[in-house]
């Protein structure tokens, strides 16, 4: 039974929410409010948020659940104020893993309505921050009904604790001609290759995928994913010299020259007459003219992928941006992506060996450096993974430093001693 | 408690092929261009020549069972039942019959009440987060805050005005769960956590003691019982202890304030990928409409859609201008705070002698 | 009494030594055997020399000596082999302040030859990397006289251990047209009035001024030195469209546009027909359209000088590079350059009274944070002396923090705890 | 020891204007513009028309009193007397009169036995310090190793056939006194201190503690005395204790090792300033002419200037066309020790998805 009708006769009472209700941008008040005439629960609901408004002050707290066989995809909440409302004396959210690329008909769409509704709240949060499909406002029971439900519809829930979470990409070659490699394949790969680690967490921390098909990266993963998987290509672009002279006949030789030629980050174009020319060997393949002159501009035709690790947002030691690991993959047949799948494994292995507690990849790159982290899942520096090499004259070279004290030699330490104390000493 | 013993069915990632709009499925990978034939929609052009339409909308995300229904009703009049949602939240409708579209549109926006738009160089969706309705953690609201910004941003959401996409995000705790955004809003908490030292014994202490970033959190013994105690000069009032465990409450109604950081820009279009910076800070958590906040966006987009060269996104744009003249243009004080104190540092002093005079 | 003629009879033997001699870039060694010929110590001195070449070894030791009332100018050395090369036993070094600029007239070079042979080894090295001229080669006496006589014929000594150090600057209004202010000038009003602090040691450690002309910093005075001092201009460049058009004339507008437009850092030139548009509210100052087009344009006529701070290059934490400090200052005036005075000033009691020892100003604003650096010289920040605002939203506000434990309000500790333990412990 | 007892006179910096050529100081400041006649010869036009000649000579820097008359003989023939010194050590002969051009170069090559060039796109003079000649610390020598490199370079000097200058140095140990380049030289130690316990006692203990910046050093008791001991595994080999106290002995004649460092770029030209960055290590400190330190110049310098862009230094040539080609191009092998490990590493990171395939 879920917790719809636990207190059926409370009066809405919104003052504040209700100046959320006006104004053009659609607003989750008055749908909730409208809504709450038929799901008594939802009055409480927002009569609870109006608190919140009222006081600044949330009045949630965690607690933890789980649906049998499964170690995440349940966030469980439990209210503070249940004696005042009962009704949200339980109110979890579950985590259902999303389509790749958000795509949708209305039979599924349908389908988790009435999920959502028959079990719990009845509402949806189309999509988390990290992609998935939020179900919101189930009681223990609920919880596991819901969860029953959409795996009989054939669903899949998980991705919370440290654990994999839902991976996230772009629309893609479904819908996009910048796309070099198949995201929602891709996605669902990963996805369902690992899927245990998306039901149970097994990990030292969090870990999140994130795909875009090209470097305009609308799938927004550099600094929001362990490792993003971007789009690019080898070789040369795919130049069609005709349409550049549209182009230019269109929108005129300045409007090139300003928006295009000085736009390059490696300068690697020049316009000679009515043709471009691109220096392919120093494209860095950012998207830009191709971004500007969609008609006249194609990625190249030798496809594939660059991977990088380690994005992670704020807590505890601020932003870290993902940076490249490998600068490039084909990405197209089965093999290709078994290969994937088994590098993704080499990282994670020796991240969670040595990874401490709560520490995003990112954060151990940070502890102990990107050349030992290299050294740890087994492959060559490449310059392509660095913007710049090393200023800093102090090395400890294990080749021109045999020991000279006798005995063992020293292992190779950090050259900046940058362990925090704080978590170490905990480990 | 159910009855039932679920074992796990590992199903994995739902087959999206079966959701593929049909022009999708037959033209994918072999799409040839598209262009935006009005704010809000999009044609894309496959190399045979199919012409797939896209109807994007402003969804709030969060929406009950029967907003859901009525999406799907008018996705299947138009639609052949296909839709999708975007990384930023909001719902493409799709459609292959360019007549249908206005149709549509009329229907998204006066019978669901979804504003068009959003598509090309406008105002997106603001990626947002679960604020008071759902996390343990929010110092403020996100879906409400995100309401009375977009009421504001409407114009900019259904106009394509700017010299580039400005996408917009804003978190309800420190920890950020939102995306960077060229303009972004955060919490931030200005104490150290306050101990509920009778509570202390449900945590596991070596975690809340290890997750410390600034090695603050001892063990202590308070009362008698086991519990932890904060340096205070160490602190930086990041919260992770209390995501960590309920009874280090870092929030504080009273305090806790509102920053706006702007030039986040995650595309490798031109320049490569940058972090949000400071702009404003100490701007009151006003619900229920935050008018300080939109305020101060406004100031941020005039200045940015007077002054941008076209491409340029909002971080690009003060890069090149220099940050006093985004100072000076936006009438937001340059104080110390903005001053980096970070390990990386130095690498943020304008190490040059470059000067815009 | 020098010590060239201690050791008469010594057979010069530098096999390693004489495959520097020959080759078509003048050679040191050649120079010096010729002139061993009539200064027996210099043939013990290439013979230590050999040795070290020998042996990859060096054989000189420190000490320190003092000439009367001065705590620095000399660098004393010892040699380890002074039994084998007596007339090595001491070996000092005097470090005498140069003209400004390097320039001289004979009679003043002349001067430095006598008084380094009649005193010394009759070594000199034009220039030090501090800018200085060295004489090498007294003994404890020699030193002592070799200071008296310099002194009397005008020169002056200094500029060793925890002091000021000499000034260098480029050769600026002297000769070159890009010269924003008096180089020449402003160092010997610097080294003048702050004499005493080349003199004696009375610093937490070393500070050097280098100054340039413009931003092109012939000086290279930006990692090397503690107080960098660069001539810009506020205002309009100087433009002459004409020199443009016969630029344009001469090396074409392709030339023009690969090597001037979209070199521009800013992005700030522009041509129109044959007219070069410079949008001066965002040109930096860099110099590279006007090193390009030297003809044609020239800095601005309102003239000035940008102040950094911190440059100091490899010991302990690594190169640091200085940073804006004052966007821009007039120096024309004694007014102006009082006023420069004091700014040193100011910034020197902040850093003595803080620094530890040891301590160059960029390893202390290293330490301290540059927020509390200018707080501590009494400095409003500007946006102009960083590249952006910090990333990190960790910060703690004075203004938003009152005190909520009872007691005094903590002070404002840096957000990072970046202190190093070595250092501090001992200090 | 001297009798006289020599309060110091604080006379200052010598007075210049006494040292200016005539037309310096006749147009002092009143420059318009100036002009590159061949290599080493430049004209300085003032604005009243008034030409000042210069013709530049490499020196050794080092140089006997006999050599300094040499140099003084030949100003007093052609210049009036006059001649100044440059930032990278080199000699500038100043004259007015053009048809004395001649004869001055034909002196100064071939009696003096000093090259001109060195102006405009060349390699120009290599800065440099003390090594064995005197300072108390150098691990190699650096006049040497300079004499060795510029006779390879000599042609480099007298022409201008490179994109832009190219200003090269070396410093003999790790304390750098020698300025950054585009190409640098320096000297790289691979164990901690040697420490001389018997001699501890001359040092003020503290200081050599609070000097090293690993906090490697601590405070011991040695056989009975007060000394200092060394953690090997904070210790990262930079010598900043040698410096202080000749008794924690850093050099090692075996081990020690050359490495080369590209991308210094000191003025503001283009682009900001930059540190040099690691380019090859482990060369042989090998005397007296240093010959893989020269091939391994040499290979950087052709690469450059095969490469590079009119106006580009070293460095920007490297950042536009990127590492990867710049090791493919010269040669040398990319390994993990290239990769920065200091605090600031991250921002060191391809964090982009910006590559070259
Ligand atoms: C639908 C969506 C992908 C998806 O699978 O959901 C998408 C779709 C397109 N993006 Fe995007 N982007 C989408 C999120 C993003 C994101 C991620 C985000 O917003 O979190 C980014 C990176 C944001 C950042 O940099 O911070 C993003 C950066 C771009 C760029 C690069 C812009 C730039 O210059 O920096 C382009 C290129 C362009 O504008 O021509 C682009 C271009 C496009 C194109 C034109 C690609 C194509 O040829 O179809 C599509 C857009 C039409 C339009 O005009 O809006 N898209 N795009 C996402 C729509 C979000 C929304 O509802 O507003
Ligand atoms: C629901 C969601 C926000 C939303 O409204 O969309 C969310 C909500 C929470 N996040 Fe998050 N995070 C969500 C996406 C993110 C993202 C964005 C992303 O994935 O792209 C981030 C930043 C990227 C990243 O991973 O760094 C994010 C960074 C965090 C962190 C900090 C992780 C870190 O390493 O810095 C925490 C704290 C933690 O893990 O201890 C956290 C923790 C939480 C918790 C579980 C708070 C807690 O510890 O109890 C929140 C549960 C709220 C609730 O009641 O449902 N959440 N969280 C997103 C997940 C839905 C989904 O699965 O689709
Ligand atoms: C004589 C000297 C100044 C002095 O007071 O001694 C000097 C003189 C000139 N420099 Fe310089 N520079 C001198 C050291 C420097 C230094 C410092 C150094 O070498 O340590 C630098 C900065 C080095 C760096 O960036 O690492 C320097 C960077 C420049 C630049 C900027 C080049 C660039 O594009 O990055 C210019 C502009 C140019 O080349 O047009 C310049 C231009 C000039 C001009 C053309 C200025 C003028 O109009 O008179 C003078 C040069 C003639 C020529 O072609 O060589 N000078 N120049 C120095 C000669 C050194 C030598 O003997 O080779
Ligand atoms: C002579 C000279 C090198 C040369 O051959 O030109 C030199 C020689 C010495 N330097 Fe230096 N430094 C010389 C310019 C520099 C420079 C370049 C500059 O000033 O532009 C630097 C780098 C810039 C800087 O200041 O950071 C430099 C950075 C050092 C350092 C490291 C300082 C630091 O903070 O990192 C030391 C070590 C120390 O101070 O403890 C040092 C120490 C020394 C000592 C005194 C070694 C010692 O502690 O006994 C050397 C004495 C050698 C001798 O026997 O004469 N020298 N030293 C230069 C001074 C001559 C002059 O006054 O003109
Ligand atoms: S990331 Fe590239 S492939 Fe994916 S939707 Fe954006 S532009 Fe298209
Ligand atoms: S994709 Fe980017 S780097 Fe490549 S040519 Fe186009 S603008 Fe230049
Ligand atoms: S930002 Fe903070 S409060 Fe908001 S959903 Fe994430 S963890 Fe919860
Ligand atoms: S708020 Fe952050 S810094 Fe302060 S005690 Fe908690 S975890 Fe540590
Ligand atoms: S720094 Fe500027 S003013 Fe000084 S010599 Fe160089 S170009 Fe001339
Ligand atoms: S001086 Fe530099 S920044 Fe200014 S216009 Fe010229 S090239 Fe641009
Ligand atoms: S680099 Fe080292 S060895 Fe050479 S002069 Fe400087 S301190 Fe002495
Ligand atoms: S070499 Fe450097 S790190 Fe090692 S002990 Fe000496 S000062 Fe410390």
């Amino acid at each position: 039974m879920s917790n719809e009708d636990s207190s059926p006769g409370m009066a809405l009472k919104t003052p504040l929410l209700n100046e959320l209700e006006s104004g053009p941008w659609p607003s989750f008040v008055k749908d909730l409010k409208e809504y709450s005439k038929k799901r008594p629960q939802i009055v409480q609901l927002l009569n609870q948020l109006e608190e919140s408004y009222e006081n600044k002050w949330n009045y949630w707290l965690g607690k933890i659940i789980n649906v049998p066989g499964y170690g995440g995809g349940v966030i469980a909440r439990v209210s503070e104020k249940a004696d005042k409302y009962p009704a949200l004396a339980n109110f979890h959210t579950v985590r259902v893993i999303e389509p790749p690329g958000w795509v949708y008909n209305t039979a599924a769409l349908r389908n988790l309505a009435d999920s959502a509704e028959r079990h719990g709240a009845g509402i949806l949060q189309l999509h988390g921050m990290s992609g998935d499909i939020l179900l919101l406002g189930f009681d223990d029971n609920g919880s596991m009904n819901v969860a029953e439900d959409l795996m009989n519809d054939g669903w899949d829930i998980g991705g919370s604790g440290a654990a994999m979470r839902t991976l996230q990409c772009c629309v893609g070659q479904a819908r996009c001609e910048m796309a070099c490699f198949d995201t929602m394949k891709t996605t669902k790969f990963i996805t369902d290759s690992f899927i245990e680690f998306l039901h149970r967490p097994e990990f030292v921390y969090k870990f999140k995928f994130k795909l875009s098909g090209c470097g305009n990266d609308c799938g927004n993963s550099i600094v929001r994913s362990d490792m993003p998987i971007i789009g690019t290509w080898r070789g040369p672009m795919q130049v069609n010299q005709e349409k550049v002279a549209e182009f230019i006949d269109e929108k005129g030789l300045e409007y090139l020259i300003d928006n295009v030629i000085t736009r390059c980050p490696t300068r690697c174009l020049s316009v000679r007459g009515k043709e471009l020319k691109v220096e392919d060997s120093e494209c860095v393949r950012c998207m830009h003219c191709i971004n500007v002159m969609n008609k006249a501009l194609k990625p190249g035709k030798d496809r594939g992928v660059t991977i990088l690790v380690g994005g992670h947002r704020t807590l505890k030691i601020g932003d870290t941006m993902s940076s490249v690991l490998v600068p490039f993959m084909k990405l197209e047949t089965d093999e290709d992506l078994e290969n994937l799948k088994e590098f993704i494994e080499r990282v994670w292995e020796f991240w969670n060996d040595n990874g401490m507690d709560h520490e995003r990849i990112g954060e151990f790159i940070h502890r102990v450096g990107m050349a030992t982290f290299l050294d740890g899942i087994g492959m060559e520096p490449d310059p392509r993974m660095i913007l710049r090499p090393r200023t800093s004259p102090y090395i400890k070279f294990e080749e021109l430093a045999p020991t000279r004290f006798g005995g063992e030699q020293t292992q190779n330490p950090k050259v900046w001693n940058r362990e925090s104390e704080g978590p170490e000493t905990a480990d | 408690m159910s009855e039932k013993a679920m074992a796990p069915r590992d199903q994995g990632a739902p087959d999206y092929t079966q959701y593929l709009h049909p022009l999708m499925a037959k033209n994918y990978g072999k799409w040839d261009y598209h262009e935006r034939l009005r704010p809000g929609v999009l044609v894309h052009v496959a190399e045979n020549g199919d012409k797939l339409y896209t109807v994007r909308a402003g969804s709030p995300r969060t929406m009950s069972a029967d907003t859901v229904r009525k999406v799907c009703d008018i996705a299947d009049k138009y639609c052949e039942g296909f839709v999708r949602f975007t990384t930023r939240a909001n719902i493409e409708f799709l459609l292959g019959d360019a007549s249908q579209l206005d149709g549509l549109i009329n229907t998204v926006e006066k019978d669901l009440g979804w504003p068009v738009g959003g598509t090309g160089p406008s105002v997106s969706n603001i990626a947002h987060t679960q604020g008071w309705l759902h996390c343990n953690l929010p110092g403020t609201d996100a879906a409400g805050s995100v309401k009375a910004m977009m009421d504001d941003l409407i114009e900019e959401f259904k106009t394509e005005s700017f010299p580039n996409r400005v996408h917009l995000s804003t978190s309800c705790c420190q920890i950020n769960c939102a995306s960077h955004g060229d303009i972004s809003v955060i919490v931030q908490h200005h104490h150290p956590p306050r101990i509920n030292h009778d509570n202390m014994q449900i945590c596991e202490l070596p975690k809340v003691v290890a997750i410390c970033p600034a090695a603050a959190i001892r063990p202590a013994v308070v009362n008698g019982n086991e519990s932890v105690e904060v340096v205070q000069e160490k602190c930086m009032y990041c919260g992770a202890c209390h995501g960590q465990c309920p009874s280090m409450e870092i929030r504080d109604a009273q305090t806790d304030t509102l920053s706006i950081w702007v030039g986040g820009k995650m595309s490798n279009a031109r320049s490569a990928p940058t972090f949000m910076k400071l702009a404003v800070w100490g701007i009151p958590n006003n619900p229920p409409r935050w008018p300080e906040v939109s305020a101060a966006i406004r100031r941020i987009l005039t200045a940015y859609k007077e002054g941008a060269k076209d491409w340029e996104r909002v971080g690009e744009w003060i890069e090149r201008i220099g940050w006093q003249r985004f100072f000076e243009k936006t009438g937001f004080p340059f104080t110390k705070y903005h001053i980096d104190d970070s390990p990386e540092a130095l690498s943020n002093l304008n190490r040059s002698a470059m000067v815009r005079l």
